[in-house]
């Protein structure tokens, strides 16, 4: 079966798709004040990169790209659990989960 | 078979278009779930089926859940709609999306510019990963299962603080 | 001899250091045991060391050691003993040790017991180091330690501000005799080289040139440490202190520490003749004025105090006048009678439970006969009446003064203190112990009280008895012949001056009121206008001129430098707003600056 | 032509055997209860009131399809066609015998995995979409329990997965030709049995739904046909789980004389009623003892059991 899904695909749609998604994300970080919807944008950024890396993976055949991706994945778990115990506090603190709130990380 | 790839790209793309413009945050969920199943049927036509196996499981299994779950425990009702809608709104949008569509012209640029012809993409299974990942790649292995054990360690340390707080509260 | 020689600093200095760094531990006892105990061994070794001198005669000096060697200058300083050294560490030790034996009762009870203790034990040493030096930079230690313990213990009630602008003040006023002593030492340094005073002096008498400001220059340092004109004026402001410590440092000692540097440094001097003119000049203004301004104060310790600069100006004036040995004798006995004074004017301020004002003292001769007779004793001395050491002294200046310079204005102001000496000191006795009672005093007979004044009044009547160990240290000027009307005037001035205040005592009360009230007596009382002058002279123009460069170029410089990081300071603070947002915009920017400048 | 047929054929053989299955299994489940408490149970229609299904059928497709006002709706409706979209999703990867498979998936075992992942989604969104408290307690407790009991289900299977050298289910079973993996994996065996149980949400660990505390957990809002493929979705993944045992632990349709298929149903229909039993039988924990059973007991047996057969294989 995934023999069949293989397709002759220009590499550069696909490295387009991946900035897409990429900026996308970038757009819902910097656009955003809540910090879920911050969150949600970040992963949409991180899957951005790991499309273009198991892409990459893809076409020259070998497994770095999905080691990768196994990576970034690692990374986003423990970034989001992280960051979701922020989540929880912030909104214990201040009952609030406005990002620009937080600006006094300034001092 | 390009066919289904640039319609599964474009439900991707606008998909995770409604998790940035969304205003309800279950709702912008669901899209961004919708969006990394599509990433992950991507990948099973990349011929990384392995890849698209673990973004359902870890990513839209695990973490999105926990996502859902934190939203759902904060349950803020439909104030925090019409919040965010309040944050959504004027010209905020302009500069970031501004931003977002130079960077992402720059890149296309560049990768129509590096010219590249149609390549078949050569299929990838898992044990070929797996050998990668304890061959040469072993120390980052490593690196990343300390990383697992920081997050777990400051997750449950956060959580803890607020237990504390909250008892002291009356 | 030699370890006992340094031991007589150095044992009020161990005092110092072991009450000042575990003063609180001791308590009031041990602190009085070791602040009096180790002058108390200070001066048994100084009386064994003079005795020694007295039996041998030959003067000699311990050298300390190499303290540095820099540019050719080469300091080795040692202690030195002679006739002058004698005279200077038995007053010191002596006195100090009766001043140290009364404040062990004085002060029993106040705040600060061991520090009040560890400062005078340090000023004790401050001093001793200044007399026994054989080195003019040794001797500069131990004259800006003196000054250091004059500021601390002026201030030593430093709770109420009065008491730290006075010792601010005290220390200020010194501060400019010692820059011109300052001045002098280095000006010594670049003329012979060396610092070491017989070397010096040996030296002056080969190279005359530069001699006259070098003397001039101790001149001012003496004028400022002795609060003689025109650098008189902190010397009453420093009665702030405690009574003891007036007694000790602002009456018998550190005052003297000026008459000391010219007598030490005579040959200087003596190859100055103008110099010499004007040290004299300098005692006559000095001592006239100060008498004068002592016979209206008001204040039973400022009396004490201009008293004590106008006793200070017959020191100049018979130092100018060439009567060394006379002056030193001066020195000696005044430090018994003016201890005397101020020791049994604390007791009569401690008995009317600390006032200081004569005007609402009186009538003290029945309740405080001992008192009375201290103050008799000791303003007779000041006097001058016969048969008081300060008689002898006196007589000895004003003979020699005459003998040596003749009838100059000087010796004419000399000699009309005496009258004002006499006058004021009657006053002051009349004043407090005598008339109607205002007060009633609770007399405090505590032997610690008792005793020190007991000995110094013997002393003050007796002193000039004790052989001069100097006798032949200075050498004479010779005496000419003084007619026999000089001295019968010089005998008979105390006499009037006693006379004029029992007559105006008894029968000039109007006489007396007005003249309280009038201007004259208002001017003299606050020192001749001197702080005033000081103000709109030196003070409001400085204070003027350092507002008016508030904001010079030069400031605008630095403010612009600093104007110019604040700025930078907020440019960067206003892009770290704290905000995530703005961050990654940032970040984002950065890439895509990047990539456009890498990327082709 | 012939071959879009043939595998649409395929699909509704499969998709009509195990949604009637499921049906079915309800009618059992209650029969059983019902012997085993010592009552009758639904007996009235039809011979041993088999046709109880249908009726119940009829009644919750004929009931009025409330939509209360207060809900999220479009989640609402979502909610249930993902519980049991997800789970009849599988079966479309599961071997039923040697050659009857509608889609063979190289990572089958995986695809079993993702899917009741996602099966959690049906749950938490209909908790979430119901907008009521007792919906949205049971939602969360479900969310947690089966994101905790996740981790080992899949660590267990991960001693077969080092057996069997595959993903492949059709591999797996093929390597159980001489031995059952519920020997050699025993341990193995019951971690992903209690896992199962939890992921389904059956008795003892039916929190998310306790009658009793919450009252029905996060389909309280839910009636009339999205009710049903709640509820069918439950029984879906019974069948699902077994049919999951069988394959990965006693050899799919391998077994002498009888027929492959007929070996699966078998197989198949004990681990059911196994379920059934569990359900009559034993008491329902408490939340919190059932997080620190899952975190503290079987994840690390599940570790052990890993570990050990790694060892064993190297």
């Amino acid at each position: 079966m995934t023999d069949q899904a293989l397709m002759a695909l220009p590499v550069s749609h696909g490295l387009i798709f991946a900035a897409a998604l990429f900026c996308v994300g970038l757009a819902g970080v910097l656009i955003r004040r809540n910090v879920i919807f911050m969150l949600m944008s970040l992963e949409l950024m991180l899957n951005g990169a790991a499309f273009a890396f198991v892409l990459a993976g893809a076409v020259h055949g070998n497994a770095d790209g999905q080691v990768m991706f196994v990576l970034i994945l690692t990374l986003a778990a423990a970034e989001i659990a992280v960051a979701l115990a922020l989540v929880v506090h912030l909104f214990h603190w201040r009952r609030s989960l406005d990002m620009d709130a937080l600006d006094e990380v300034r001092d | 078979m390009q066919a289904l790839f640039y319609i599964t790209a474009i439900i991707a793309l606008a998909a995770a278009a409604r998790v940035v413009t969304g205003v309800n945050a279950v709702h912008a969920l669901l899209h961004l779930i919708v969006t990394l199943l599509a990433v992950a049927l991507l990948f099973f036509m990349l011929g990384a089926p392995f890849a698209a196996a673990l973004e359902i499981i870890i990513y839209a299994g695990a973490i999105m859940v926990l996502m859902v779950f934190v939203i759902m425990m904060l349950n803020q009702g439909d104030a925090a709609v019409e919040n965010e809608r309040l944050w959504l709104s004027g010209r905020l949008w302009w500069g970031p999306a501004a931003l977002a569509a130079i960077l992402l012209a720059e890149t296309s640029y560049l990768v129509l510019a590096g010219g590249g012809s149609g390549v078949e993409p050569r299929p990838v299974d898992g044990p070929a990963v797996g050998r990668a990942l304890y061959g040469p790649y072993l120390l980052a292995v490593e690196l990343a299962s300390i990383l697992l054990m920081a997050a777990l360690v400051g997750a449950f340390h956060l959580s803890r603080k607020l237990r504390g707080r909250g008892r002291t509260q009356p | 001899m030699a370890g006992a020689l340094i031991g007589i600093p150095l044992l009020p200095l161990l005092g110092s250091a072991l009450l000042l760094l575990a003063g609180k531990r001791l308590g009031e006892r041990g602190s009085a045991a070791v602040g009096v105990g180790s002058v108390l061994l200070a001066a048994l070794l100084t009386a064994w060391v003079i005795a020694g001198f007295v039996a041998g005669g030959e003067p000699y000096t311990v050298t300390l050691g190499q303290w540095f060697s820099v540019a050719g200058l080469t300091v080795t300083p040692g202690l030195h003993f002679d006739g002058l050294a004698a005279v200077m560490t038995g007053v010191i030790t002596g006195v100090g040790l009766l001043i140290h034996w009364y404040s062990a009762a004085y002060m029993a009870g106040e705040e600060g017991y061991s520090r009040y203790f560890g400062y005078l034990n340090l000023f004790v040493a401050a001093m001793l180091v200044l007399v026994l030096a054989d080195n003019f930079l040794l001797l500069y230690l131990g004259w800006e330690g003196v000054g250091l313990c004059s500021y601390l213990l002026i201030g030593f009630w430093y709770r109420e501000p009065a008491n730290g602008y006075a010792a601010r003040k005290a220390f200020v006023v010194t501060r400019v005799g010692d820059v011109a002593l300052a001045v002098a030492l280095f000006m010594l340094v670049g003329q012979f080289g060396t610092l070491h005073i017989e070397t010096v002096v040996d030296r002056a008498w080969q190279q005359t040139p530069g001699t006259h400001w070098l003397a001039l220059l101790l001149l001012i340092g003496a004028v400022g440490k002795s609060a003689q004109l025109p650098l008189q004026t902190w010397l009453p402001d420093a009665m702030a202190g405690p009574t003891p410590v007036s007694a000790l440092i602002h009456a018998a000692t550190m005052v003297t520490a000026g008459v000391y540097l010219i007598a030490r440094s005579h040959e200087l001097f003596l190859m100055a003749p103008p110099v010499m003119d004007l040290v004299a000049l300098v005692g006559g203004l000095t001592l006239f004025l100060a008498a004068c301004s002592a016979l209206v104060q008001t204040d039973l310790k400022r009396i004490l105090a201009y008293s004590t600069i106008s006793q200070i100006g017959y020191m100049f004036f018979a130092l100018g006048t060439g009567a060394f040995s006379a002056a030193v004798f001066h020195l000696m006995t005044h430090a018994f009678f003016k201890a005397l004074l101020f020791l049994a004017a604390g007791q009569v301020i401690l008995s009317l439970h600390h006032e200081q004002d004569i005007r609402r003292m009186g009538g003290l001769a029945r309740p405080m006969p001992f008192s009375l007779a201290c103050f008799a004793i000791g303003g007779a001395a000041l006097a001058a009446l016969p048969l008081t050491a300060g008689f002898y002294s006196k007589d000895a200046i004003l003979m020699n003064g005459y003998a040596l310079a003749g009838g100059t204005p000087a010796w004419f102001l000399a000699l009309a203190g005496a009258l004002v000496t006499a006058l004021y000191s009657a006053r002051m006795v009349l004043r407090v112990f005598f008339g109607e009672a205002v007060t009633r005093p609770d007399p405090d007979r505590r032997p610690a009280l008792v005793v020190p004044l007991a000995v110094l009044s013997v002393l003050s009547l007796a002193g000039a008895l004790i052989p001069r160990p100097l006798g032949d240290f200075f050498a004479d000027l010779g005496r000419g012949g003084v007619p026999e009307t000089v001295h019968i005037a010089v005998l008979a001035m105390p006499w009037l001056g006693l006379a004029m205040g029992l007559g105006f005592w008894r029968y000039g009360g109007a006489v007396r009121d007005r003249w309280q009230d009038s201007a004259l007596a208002a001017w003299w009382r606050r020192g001749w206008g001197f702080d005033t002058a000081y103000q709109w002279l030196l003070i409001r123009p400085f204070i003027g001129l350092a507002r008016a460069n508030r904001d010079d170029i030069a400031d605008g410089l630095t403010a612009a430098v600093t104007a110019s990081g604040r700025a930078a300071n907020a440019g960067l603070s206003a892009l770290q707003n704290g905000r995530i947002r703005w961050y990654a915009a940032f970040i984002a920017a950065g890439a895509i600056l990047t990539i456009a400048l890498v990327g082709r | 032509m012939a071959e879009w047929l043939a595998i649409v054929l395929r699909v509704a053989l499969v998709l009509g055997t195990v949604v009637g299955a499921a049906a079915l299994l309800t009618w059992i489940e209650r029969r059983l209860l019902g012997l085993w408490q010592d009552r009758y149970g639904p007996n009235r229609v039809g011979p041993f009131g088999v046709f109880q299904v249908i009726a119940d059928m009829i009644k919750l497709i004929g009931k009025e399809d409330v939509v209360p006002p207060f809900v999220d709706k479009p989640v609402y409706i979502l909610a249930p066609a993902i519980a049991m979209a997800t789970l009849l999703l599988v079966f479309a990867v599961l071997p039923f015998t040697a050659d009857f498979q509608i889609a063979e998936l190289n990572i089958g075992l995986l695809f079993f995995l993702a899917m009741t992942s996602l099966a959690v989604y049906g749950v938490l969104l209909g908790g979430y979409a119901s907008n009521n408290k007792y919906a949205l307690l049971g939602a969360l407790r479900s969310a947690a329990q089966t994101v905790s009991y996740e981790v080992f289900m899949g660590l267990s299977l991960l001693g077969v997965v080092l057996q069997a050298g595959s993903f492949n289910l059709r591999d797996i079973v093929l390597a159980q030709e001489g031995l059952w993996f519920c020997l050699p994996q025993a341990l193995g065996l019951v971690l992903f049995l209690i896992a199962g149980v939890a992921e389904s949400h059956r008795l003892p660990f039916d929190l998310p739904e306790a009658e009793h505390e919450l009252t029905a957990g996060y389909h309280t809002e839910y009636s009339g046909l999205k009710f049903a493929m709640f509820f069918l979705g439950e029984y879906l993944g019974v069948i699902l789980i077994s049919a999951m045992v069988t394959l990965l632990f006693f050899g799919g349709w391998l077994g002498p004389v009888l027929p492959p298929w007929l070996w699966f149903l078998l197989k198949t229909t004990f681990f059911a009623l196994l379920f059934v039993l569990l359900r009559a039988s034993l008491p329902r924990p408490r939340y919190d003892q059932l997080m620190a059973f899952g975190w503290k007991v079987m994840l690390p047996l599940a570790l052990l059991n890993l570990t050990v057969t790694g060892l064993v294989l190297l």
